[in-house]
């Protein structure tokens, strides 16, 4: 099968699922006749018709109190955030309902509800459009977060997330909705969540990322391995659940960690990961686990300004090679 | 639930006009006890009474039918009653045991009974109004014949949430009843200091939508008002505001005395008002039920709730063990789950298994 | 800002008339070479041309007194350039460089002038109107004779902040103006599919505010409206709602060709009632102007844009090593953070301090 | 000068504050005649008046907003959220706007705001009124955010937020109300933000804590000490900036240390400071760093699920002895 893109990845999972499950629909501002903002439901509308593809008013928490409202009854509504600032207005529905329904009402009812929704920087979007915010969700229980990396995971988790009875946040990336890959071979290509994956192994330092700081750890891999360094790429995949075991499997063997992500990385997912891994590998790391992350500041405009900001490859490798230096590698 | 079909008034059907009486007096007989028990600890947390408010809550439930779907605020002690659940089975959730509606997870704010499609009792203001707005949206995307009535405070009206679920439910042409009981306060904050309108069915025209007030004291004017809007959101897709003027006797929650931001004169005022006395004078002035006939009903309901207590205290508590039940539904979870045990808080070494899913 | 204290026409005054046209016409040049630096890249992220709503926006800021606040949506280099900031700071701002308007930190959405009071430039849509909201209290609790003017997109009417915002500023008696500039449209989505009721103004009467419509491509009409509104704010601490109907002939955003959601013809006819093109008419009707005249206002506005764009290209980016600055303002910032540095994020260990305050 | 409760230190840092400057004022749901839900504010209302002393409709993210409008102006408002817990209606405003505003502006303009709010659980409040969410908005670039555990702290360090050009997110504590404890003595109390307290020294682990955390933490010393364990108990005070160097100066001291906190442990506070001690402390270490919070479920209602779920005493105890039988203590 021909390499399609993230965006086309996405796009053929909704379908599918569309298609599968009259009671999945689709929700959100411009995901009609406009195709979206970022064109990932692009001829949905025009297929499934103005119900299951329901364009919304710029009512974020409206909209989103209302997927949850119709996933209590047992549809499969699939809900896009135009991009993962806007959902802090919907912060409320998200983290007080969304992710509490289910259990504080003693499990008598649930909430299989999808909010997609891009992060991501690097397009001088400035401030209030550049987060990274999904460590926030992460750290909620009652949610699942998950974050591909590449079209075949952005087409199988999408199916899974869909299908789950529990709210997932599904978290996209500006920058990856171009990047093209290979679809799922097998069966209908749908992806567990909460299990990493290992786009290249190695040896020496496991490198750790998730969304689109996965194409840049493989770049960084890519570089270093000219110098002899073997590293080994986990991409995490899913952020609640956090697949530890295969990070620590992996760290095990290189004894050396270095967590890249795209938000902040104080409070970030780097902590989480690092403050497991101090645990589970307190007698394998060679060196301190180590995280490069967004510069602690609002996004910046000027573009050598957001170069500055970004954890850019040349961010990561310096880290990279500083961690191996510390070990005199 | 709505015990006719037709247009008949409910005086006509003295088992129904009975009913009425006999669920507002349940209403006030648990709310009693209910705070007698939450003084002698067995209750905690929050705890709202809905005291003065029986008129509101009944007439407008009275007009459901099996299908449609209800929603309230915190103070749905009532609600959960109205609606059919065992006033045991709400005792043991106040109670937090494991019988309760929520099975004792939810507590007094958090009542639910999805068999009966009572769909909660929740504690943010405002924010179940676009979670029942997306439930009438369920129902005119399978097709189905139902409404969703949604209960909330006058407080809710200034929060985001009250404006953008009613736009919401007028562009998309929901069946929705969006009822504010209005009981002139949000807690010690009256409604003319919350909103620049304090006609607050007025709001309705910002969305096209119907807006009518009536006297919450007045059970028969709130079902008849309910049962009229319920039908027109049920048969023609329109959503509409409906504001029923009550009051609450008690403070905002049993901590709150209720004293500083009103006066004794206004509270007694509304007592004189009491939806349920009127009521039953009413139903006397008809010759539809004797002093005693109400006499009986009252003992009737004292005894249900003596029931529901001695049960709820009998019953058991949730075990430490299910700590971690209901959190997700998924089958797939725990399989999901199983690889984030390692280095998890207090996990491998402690004596005690914190985390789990 | 504004140019007249009494009531006497706008065009008694050949000055301030013809000063109107000038600054239309240099938001439509500004604007227009905007687009077309942007597709040189000289301008990155997102690009909203007000193209076709400049009445909209001169119109209200122009009725403006020293003193009054101003807010915008992200829509708003026009805005900026109407209050009169230098045409060469706001597009060194769009071109990222320490000279623009906020020293190119925040791009074209986030234009600000604190001096002539022009407080931004927002990318949330909706969330500005509570922060004016806070403004015009700021005003209030200083007893300052002032008003603050909110202008913002038919898009946000949707949102929960509108509601909550003209809530509190009629509840709390506030000087503020807030100004809808409907183009017809927010993105793809057209006012009557995201509002229930689409004559905007009229929500004002949810909030006991008056409301009130123009022609938002009639800029005396604008600016008669404002000026009488703001008064009122001023003079009578009275909040409305002016709904100014306009259209935007480009699309969104510099990226979305605009095609999708509407006719040609309906494009077309829009750009027929061009505000400029109209007033410039009237100016000729009125013996005011002469096409000369005009003509050579749209010769200096084009050589001021052309100078504001070589100034731009010329002028210095801010520096790597500044992108830490201004991330806290209290003096103490650096002292209350200096324990923090220990194990940072690629800290002491990595060549390159990328964790600083 | 007599102790006083942790309610009354705040109600006189607010006294204070509103009669050394008349640019600070108060806002907030029900603080006026009411006195505040928590009753923090009492008598202000009527020695300031209404304007000084402003009630708000049930409207956070308006007057969140406001607020901030305000702040832009220069005044210095103090807005209460009756709980943290509905923070998240306005989170829009804290996160995409008090954040950003100084930084987006490039400095042109900044936020002096205070936002006070109460966190924590141990009412059987239940799922929507339990929580401590602090973490995130410690993880957020902008933002300051502290957190005091004593009636002291309160006071000195809600003199402190009020005067900073920042914003502040000042976190309360339902238990911590009641708390007495004494006032500083000299000055004006002011304390500084960022630096965390060692309210009890010890040799053989470090406990580190925040907010009502902290008295927790000190009981379990006690305890502790009657088996001749010695613990040092460090009260961050402050999440953001977080004094790292003070936890670190500790455990370099005692080579073991557990933080315990009133949230959820995973991506929380502790996540931090376990990734960054790991680091600083690697060779310090003679165990890893343990993390006890609250179990990862929204908070139930039933008593002895609330206890289960609860970082109590007890179980802060266990694993501070499962951490030193590691370590053959
Ligand atoms: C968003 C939010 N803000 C504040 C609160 C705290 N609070 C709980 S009840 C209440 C008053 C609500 O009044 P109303 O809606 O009139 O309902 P009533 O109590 O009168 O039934 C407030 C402010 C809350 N639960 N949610
Ligand atoms: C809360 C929020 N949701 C979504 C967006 C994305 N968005 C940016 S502009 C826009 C349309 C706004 O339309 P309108 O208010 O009419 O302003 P106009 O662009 O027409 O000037 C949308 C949906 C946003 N910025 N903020
Ligand atoms: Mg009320
Ligand atoms: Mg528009």
């Amino acid at each position: 099968m021909a390499d399609v893109t993230y965006r086309e990845a996405l796009r053929q999972a909704l379908d599918e699922e569309l298609d599968r499950d009259p009671d999945v629909f689709l929700m959100g501002e411009e995901i009609g006749r406009f195709e979206g903002s970022y064109k990932v439901t692009a001829g949905l509308w025009a297929k499934y018709g103005a119900e299951r593809v329901r364009e919304t008013p710029i009512s974020e928490e409206g909209f989103v109190g209302a997927g949850i409202g119709a996933a209590m009854m047992g549809l499969r509504p699939v809900i896009e955030i135009m991009t993962i600032n806007f959902i802090l207005v919907a912060m409320d529905q998200v983290v007080n309902h969304a992710a509490k329904i289910r259990y504080m009402f003693g499990g008598k009812v649930g909430v299989p509800l999808v909010i997609r929704t891009p992060g991501g920087a690097g397009a001088q979007l400035t401030a209030q459009h550049s987060q990274s915010l999904e460590a926030w969700f992460a750290g909620c229980p009652g949610l699942k977060v998950v974050a591909p990396a590449t079209p075949a995971d952005a087409y199988g988790m999408l199916k899974t997330a869909i299908r789950d009875d529990d709210p997932v946040l599904f978290c996209e990336n500006l920058v990856l909705y171009n990047l093209t890959g290979p679809l799922p071979e097998d069966g209908d290509g749908a992806i567990p969540i909460g299990r990493a994956a290992i786009p290249r192994e190695g040896t020496d330092l496991t490198l750790v990322a998730h969304s689109y700081t996965v194409q840049r750890a493989l770049r960084v891999a890519d570089r270093l391995s000219q110098d002899g360094i073997s590293v080994e790429v986990v991409d995490l995949r899913s952020l609640r659940p956090l697949d530890v075991d295969t990070v620590a499997e992996s760290v095990r063997k290189t004894n050396r960690v270095l967590v890249a992500e795209e938000g902040w990385s104080t409070y970030g997912v780097g902590a989480e990961l690092a403050a497991r891994l101090q645990r589970v590998c307190f007698d394998d790391l060679d060196a301190p686990v180590e995280r490069v992350g967004q510069a602690e500041v609002p996004m910046p405009y000027a573009k050598p300004l957001e170069l500055a900001a970004l954890p850019l490859e040349s961010k990561i490798e310096a880290a990279a090679r500083s961690l191996l230096a510390e070990c005199g590698l | 639930m709505a015990k006719m079909a037709g247009e008949a008034s409910v005086l006509d059907d003295r088992e129904h006009a009975l009913d009425l009486f006999r669920q507002m007096a349940l209403i006030r007989r648990f709310e009693e006890r209910t705070e007698e028990q939450y003084t002698r600890a067995r209750i905690g947390g929050y705890c709202h009474l809905a005291i003065g408010e029986e008129a509101s809550s009944v007439g407008s439930i009275d007009a459901l039918v099996d299908g449609d779907a209800l929603y309230a605020s915190y103070r749905d002690h009532g609600t959960a009653l109205a609606v059919g659940s065992p006033a045991a089975a709400v005792m043991a959730e106040l109670f937090g045991k494991e019988s309760g509606v929520a099975r004792g997870r939810g507590g007094s704010m958090h009542l639910l009974d999805v068999e009966r499609h009572f769909y909660g009792g929740w504690g943010i203001v405002g924010a179940h109004l676009p979670i029942a707005t997306g439930t009438a949206l369920a129902m005119v995307y399978r097709d189905l014949p139902f409404a969703v009535l949604c209960q909330f405070g006058d407080g809710a009206v200034a929060t985001g949430s009250f404006h953008e679920a009613l736009n919401l439910a007028a562009v998309w042409d929901l069946p929705i009843v969006f009822q504010v009981i209005n009981n002139q306060y949000g807690m010690g904050t009256s409604v003319d200091q919350s909103n620049a309108e304090p006609e607050l069915w007025k709001r309705a025209a910002s969305y096209r939508m119907h807006g009518e007030q009536v006297d919450g004291n007045d059970v028969l004017a709130v079902r008849e008002a309910a049962d009229r809007l319920l039908r027109q959101a049920r048969e023609e897709r329109r959503p509409s505001l409906l504001e029923t003027i009550t009051y609450r006797h008690r403070g905002h929650s049993v901590a709150d005395a209720g004293k500083v931001y009103r006066t004794a004169e206004e509270v007694r005022s509304w007592r004189e008002r009491d939806p349920i006395t009127r009521y039953g004078l009413l139903l006397g002035e008809r010759g539809i039920a004797s002093a005693a006939d109400l006499d009986g009903i009252w003992q009737d309901v004292s005894a249900q709730v003596k029931d529901a207590i001695d049960k709820a205290v009998a019953a058991a508590a949730p075990g430490r063990d299910s700590l971690y039940e209901h959190l997700y539904g998924d089958p797939a979870h725990e399989e999901q789950f199983s690889r984030m045990q390692a280095g998890a808080p207090f996990g491998e070494r402690g004596g005690e298994q914190t985390w789990q899913t």
